[in-house]
């Protein structure tokens, strides 16, 4: 029975019910048991009361986040951040899922290459996740291969370069886009006296 | 004898025209230029006819029926309305039968219709009026088939009402025969005289209904609006402005000169319910109720045949009081509304011929386009909202103060009531059709031509003119009441003498002028004004483009919505005729599965009704 | 109410009446502001401050038009106000009150409105539309209740004309009041008076927060000039008919702007304490409250009792 | 720099002294100095003593008050409200955000000085100035009005081909529906050359 409304439902690894829902929370050391246990991935580590933190290889965390989901109760996948490691060449994504059972976030992270920056797309197990990744292709230009709308839009009308990455010097792009004023002790009165101010003589009007 | 021409020339005009129609369909040329010849004769022979003169013509089948015409000055007041309206009817269907709408019987049926309203207007005996009255009935019928296909079938509901009509009439006509001997009005008026009560109650019903279901009275009203909206909007101009007015000609004839001035108020039923009491809260049911239903239409057409039933809920008020004032203001009416509500149509019908549409929901904006259709809906909604300067105003004016005086302060506020439920649907009707951002689509619609112009310039003047000077119509009116015997109105050239009332048209219309010109004064100290586009428009800071849709026209009174809960669309008055209408058609099926037209199952039945008849042969033998 | 004027003292009347109304309507206005202001414990703007918005208004630069419809309702806005006020006995001017009692009056208040209707449909903005379907929702609204008061007095005294009901009530000292003879219909019209002068909670056609100021979204300059001017013209306007109706008149100006200040005050007062109804709920309000109690008081007159 | 001192007749300085004390202000309420305005206007300092009113749309108001910065999108925006404004038009830049882009001084996405893309009128300094900076600042305001000298607006008109060439430099042509050119004939200024 698909579902009309969601057809990504039918082709959903998540249909039974997640095995431990019930139960009471478990601590920081249970679960990185858990996690071991069910998902393989060993490096997860305490971090600090109710975080959790370990590293993933890039080809498998899909099945990692569909185990975190479906076996160890992590419904909730409330962020996907990016850091640039322009010195190794690596793009750093995170992942963060939280349990409301357990009050408790993990964040896996993983690397990516810089120069091809692209990642399998997570929004068939999410569906929110597209804004997530929407917002790491505007700002970064990781190409999140199977999401299809990877349109902008926070910067809509912008055509330069993915503004976050550490490559694009944003006072030098301001100073040479925008009109400023260099500072001019009566610069008030420039404006104010029913005058025109200095046609930008100050910021270039490249 | 030149009375007798305004019966001659519809004849033959119909005679003329249905044989031109039979010969060709192409003629349509000469058809229109025989129907502007004859409806111009009866025009200017209408004029003319002003005196009362009556004649007979003898020798008739049946015994003791002598056909006898006559015009008094009632009669006269109605001829002269249908005459100029259907030389406007005519004038106006020049212009727009033109390319491709050919409907060859057309001015047939019209020249029929003529003939038949005069004809009863002319009648003074009860079988004259009786057999005229059914020639009109199915004029009417014939020429509401001109139009839509949607139209015949409405057409039809016109017919199941009206031969429902004719057929009490007649029943009142052989009733009052064999009670006086005679058709004659007169010697049927002294016998009327000597009924007691009982006999006065069948009289009254079996004379008075047909004329409320004719006039489309509150209860009988439904097949006015599906039958006048969907036929050719020339001819709803013609049916709404006049033609359902016979109706209240007949109310007035039957009430004043049948059964005297005096029995409406001594003919009591119940507590001291009588039965001027009742025609009041009909004609207040008539203005209220269709006027809020009229509301909610979100076609032009429908929207004023709604109107025009409310509007003739005032005159059968005013007729009903049978004080000077008010039955002045009712017959007034009767002339106001023929000329406000032709001149909308007739605007609307402006606009349909040039966009092809009169759904309020998709027009907008055509003030650019087409000004006169403009100013003629302006002048019109002012009229029929009852506005000064406008000539609505006085006739209400005049119902108001006789209702008042007259102790019926609720049915005064009933009045009122169904005033601001016109101005709210009449600005609906002009803000949906010509205000707002002009559609694209229109963008190349012009104004119409100078024979569908002319109708609108003539009923615009007339409006102004009779709602400055209203003494010009009120003069006819007071030698009408005198006729029938009531106290005629005071009336002078500018409005009502002081004596009655306080009204004076000249002198609201001379302040109305002066305080407009200081009002330009005023807007003119100010800047100069800058000309912008429709889509140079403030809408927090969006463009507004040409894809969008920047009107508001869907669900324009969504409050009163709201209270009425969606009441008026669909009142429990319709459901009962729809489920008739049910009940009627199922019989009509089970008839039609009996005659199945193949031989067998005939034959099968004359079996057996050999069979039956013989058992019963050998029972009886 | 003393003798019909003639000659000289007629012209000068005309000429000067309108602006007369338009003094009073200033200081009214700007009364009605620092009312308001003083009930937020605000300092308020001075005591003619509408004069000062006409004056600018009048003398803006751009007055954006949508079409000579635009022009010619405002126009026929402040020139359908400016003939009411003359068909309303003031003291010392009745001239043209002779020739309309209150039916015309209250025919010709719809014109300006009408006025209005038509000179917001042509600027074309959707919110004009909503505001112009909102007000005329509320005329329905208000006009039924005050209408029935009217015609309670009218059949009360058997005039309909204005100047009698005044002559009426005067002759009796404060006794013969309309609102002391029968209070209940007096109370209604003060309930539709509030109406009427679109004050809170009466005030949803020009809900600035959801339709941008409703009619007056796309007039600027002198178009919004005309718009205050007739604004308070008629704050003159309604506040006098009520006095003539219910607060026997006036026998000289003193009295009439210190009753006008007195039932300004009220209305302001509950202006100021109350948000902004919902149309439909504003309509049902009308009909649920100064109906019946109208309709009370008619039924009273008609028994006799009233 | 001449200040054009414009000759006025007697009854000119009468009506403007009059026309003065009614200000109606469209505050465009981006940034965080909107916030400001509340205060200004309720019980402690009352804008409305001097006519000050708060207004809905660009027809009615006198003043176009930017409340912080602006990003090239709402920049189209402003924009398309100021040529909507009727003249006179005052562009109040409010806070330090309009004057030189403030703490964004060095963002890609806003705007970083108003008065190259707007004429502005008078500038409020502060990161969001309180609202006794906002009185002092209108007040001035009224005096310049008084004195005649409030006509930056003008500007717009007189070298409207500048402000279009920054604006489309910033976020492309845009169709505003309102005919600048058009205005510059209707107010009979002549186009001051670059």
């Amino acid at each position: 029975m698909s579902n009309t409304l969601n057809p990504r439902e039918t082709a959903d690894p998540r249909q039974k019910r997640p095995a431990a829902a019930a139960g009471p929370a478990r601590t920081e050391e249970e679960l990185t048991r858990a996690i071991a246990a069910e998902t393989g991935a060993a490096d997860f580590t305490y971090k600090s009361p109710r975080r959790v933190e370990g590293s993933i290889p890039e080809q498998d965390l899909h099945s990692f986040a569909a185990a975190m989901y479906s076996r160890v109760g992590f419904e909730h996948l409330s962020a996907i951040s990016c850091v640039d490691w322009i010195n190794d060449g690596e793009f750093e994504l995170v992942y963060h899922f939280w349990s409301y059972r357990d009050n408790c976030l993990v964040s896996a992270h993983t690397r990516i290459d810089r120069a091809a920056a692209t990642m399998a797309t997570i929004t068939d197990l999410w569906q929110p996740a597209s804004f997530f990744e929407r917002d790491i292709h505007e700002m970064f230009g990781v190409v999140f291969a199977g999401n299809t709308d990877l349109e902008k839009y926070i910067l809509t009308d912008w055509d330069g370069p993915p503004p976050m990455r550490k490559d694009f010097v944003t006072r030098k792009f301001a100073h040479e886009h925008f009109h400023y004023k260099d500072y001019e002790p009566d610069w008030d009165e420039l404006v104010q006296g029913g005058y025109h101010s200095n046609r930008g003589e100050g910021g270039t009007n490249g | 004898m030149n009375t007798s021409l305004l019966l001659i020339i519809p004849l033959a005009g119909f005679a003329v025209s249905a044989l031109l129609a039979t010969v060709s369909r192409r003629t349509m040329g000469i058809g229109k230029a025989v129907a502007i010849a004859g409806f111009t004769v009866v025009a200017i022979v209408a004029m003319a006819a002003r005196q009362e003169i009556n004649f007979t013509v003898t020798g008739s089948a049946i015994p003791g029926w002598t056909i006898q015409f006559g015009l008094t000055n009632l009669s006269w007041y109605f001829v002269l309305m249908i005459a100029a309206i259907t030389w406007l009817t005519t004038f106006f269907s020049l212009g727009a039968l033109r390319d491709g709408k050919t409907y060859p019987m057309f001015y047939a049926w019209l020249f029929a219709k003529t003939f038949g309203m005069i004809g009863v207007l002319l009648a003074r005996d009860l079988l004259t009026f009786f057999i005229l009255w059914e020639i009109m009935s199915w004029a009417t019928y014939f020429l509401m088939q001109q139009g839509t296909d949607t139209a015949r079938r409405a057409s039809t509901s016109y017919l199941v009402y009206a031969i429902a009509a004719s057929m009490i009439l007649f029943a009142g006509v052989i009733f009052l025969y064999r009670a006086s001997g005679s058709y004659d009005f007169t010697r049927v008026a002294a016998t009327v005289a000597g009924f007691e009560t009982g006999t006065l109650i069948t009289t009254v019903v079996l004379l008075l209904v047909p004329m409320l279901i004719e006039s489309a009275v509150y209860p009988a009203h439904w097949w006015l609006p599906p039958a006048y909206a969907n036929t050719e909007t020339g001819i709803t101009a013609y049916l709404a402005g006049i033609s359902t007015r016979i109706g209240v000609y007949g109310v007035v004839i039957f009430l004043f000169t049948v059964f005297g001035p005096g029995t409406m108020a001594k003919l009591s039923v119940g507590y001291h319910l009588n039965l001027q009491v009742i025609i009041m809260a009909l004609a207040a049911f008539t203005m209220v109720v269709p006027t809020f239903t009229a509301l909610f239409q979100h076609d032009a057409k429908q929207l004023m045949t709604w109107h025009s039933i409310g509007q003739g809920g005032y005159m059968l008020m005013g007729i009903a009081t049978a004080s000077s004032l008010g039955v002045a203001g009712g017959l007034f009416h009767v002339f106001n509304h023929m000329a406000y509500v032709s001149l909308i149509v007739f605007s609307i019908a402006a606009v349909e011929y040039r966009t092809g549409t009169t759904n309020l929901n998709s027009l907008g904006g055509l003030i650019k386009k087409q000004p006169v259709a403009f100013l003629g809906l302006l002048f019109g909604i002012i009229g029929l909202a009852g506005i000064p300067p406008m000539n609505g105003f006085v006739s209400k004016w005049l119902v108001y103060r006789s209702l008042i005086l007259g102790g019926y302060p609720f049915l005064a506020l009933a009045a009122f009531i169904a005033t601001l439920g016109t101005i709210l649907s009449v600005y609906k009707l002009i803000h949906n059709m010509f205000l707002g951002q002009l559609p694209e689509r229109y963008n190349e619609v012009k104004e119409v031509g100078f024979l569908m112009q002319l109708p609108i310039w003539i009923l615009m003047a007339t409006v102004l003119v009779t709602g400055i000077f209203p003494g010009l119509i009120l003069g006819w009116v007071a030698q009408i009441q005198i006729s029938l015997g009531l106290e005629p109105i005071a009336y002078t050239l500018t409005g009502v003498s002081p004596t009655v009332g306080q009204l004076n048209m000249g002198v609201i219309t001379s302040v109305f002028a002066a305080t407009f010109v200081l009002a330009a004064l005023i807007f003119f100290a100010g800047g100069r004004r800058r000309h912008v586009s429709q889509y140079n428009n403030y809408a927090a800071g969006h463009f507004v483009t040409k894809e969008v849709k920047y009107n508001f026209n869907y669900n324009f009174y969504s409050a009163f919505d709201h209270i009425f809960e969606h009441r008026f669309h669909n009142p429990p008055v319709k459901r009962g005729e729809g489920a008739l209408v049910a009940l009627l058609e199922r019989a009509s099926e089970f008839a039609r599965r009996i005659y199945t037209g193949r031989l067998n199952t005939y034959l099968a039945y004359s079996l057996a009704a050999v069979v039956l008849a013989v058992v019963i042969l050998k029972e009886v033998l | 109410m003393n003798s019909v004027n003639t000659g000289i003292q007629l012209v000068v009347w005309i000429i000067a009446y309108p602006f007369i109304a338009f003094t009073v309507g200033v200081f009214m206005g700007g009364y009605g502001r620092k009312f308001t202001a003083r009930l937020q414990r605000r300092v308020g703007p001075s005591w003619v401050q509408p004069f000062f918005d006409v004056i600018k208004l009048m003398r803006k630069r751009t007055n954006i038009s949508h079409g000579y419809m635009h022009d010619v309702a405002m126009m026929m806005l402040v020139g359908g106000t400016i003939m009411t006020l003359y068909f309303i006995p003031v003291p010392g001017f009745t001239y043209f009150a002779q020739y309309g009692d209150f039916l015309v009056i209250a025919y010709l208040i719809l014109v300006p409105s009408l006025g209005m209707a038509l000179g917001v449909g042509e600027t074309a903005n959707p919110n004009g539309s909503i505001g112009i379907a909102r007000a005329l929702q509320m005329l329905a609204g208000y006009e039924v209740p005050f209408v029935l008061t009217f015609i309670g007095m009218a059949m009360l005294n058997g005039t309909t004309s204005m100047l009698d009901l005044v002559r009426i009530q005067q002759s009796g000292g404060m006794a013969t009041w309309g609102i002391v003879t029968n209070p209940l219909l007096g109370i209604a019209a003060v309930m539709a008076l509030q109406g009427m002068m679109n004050e809170k909670p009466f005030e949803v056609i020009v809900a600035p927060h959801e339709i941008a100021t409703g009619p007056m979204t796309e007039m600027g300059g002198k178009y919004l000039g005309m718009m205050f001017i007739q604004h308070l013209i008629n704050l003159f306007v309604e506040t006098t008919i009520y006095i003539n109706l219910f607060l026997g008149g006036a026998q000289n100006w003193v009295e009439l702007i210190v009753k006008q200040f007195i039932l300004f005050t009220l209305i302001l007062s509950v202006n100021g304490v109350f948000g902004r109804f919902r149309t439909d709920d504003a309509v049902r309000f009308m009909w649920k409250v100064p109906l019946p109690l109208a309709a009370l008081g008619v039924v009273g007159i008609m028994l006799g009792i009233g | 720099m001449e200040k054009r001192l414009t000759q006025r007749s007697a009854w000119d300085k009468v009506l403007t002294n009059l026309q003065k004390r009614s200000l109606w202000m469209l505050h465009y309420c981006t940034g965080c100095g909107a916030v400001e305005l509340p205060p200004t206007m309720t019980a402690r300092f009352d804008m409305e003593r001097f006519g000050i009113m708060p207004m809905v749309t660009p027809r009615q108001a006198d003043i176009l008050l930017i409340t912080g910065y602006l990003s090239v999108k709402t920049l189209k925006r402003v924009v398309l409200i100021y040529e909507q404004m009727q003249a006179p038009k005052y562009v109040v830049g409010f806070g330090s955000c309009t004057i030189n882009g403030g703490m964004y001084w060095n963002s890609y996405a806003t705007m970083k000085s108003l008065d190259q893309y707007l004429p502005v009128e008078m500038y409020l300094a502060g990161c969001m100035p309180r609202p006794e900076a906002i009185i002092s600042g209108f007040t001035g305001l009224i005096e310049r009005i008084d004195r005649g000298e409030a006509n930056t607006w003008e500007d717009y008109y007189k070298n409207y081909e500048f402000y279009r060439k920054n604006q489309e430099h910033l976020f492309g042509s845009i169709e505003t529906n309102v005919d600048v050119v058009g205005d510059r004939q209707y107010y009979k200024f002549t186009e001051v050359q670059q």
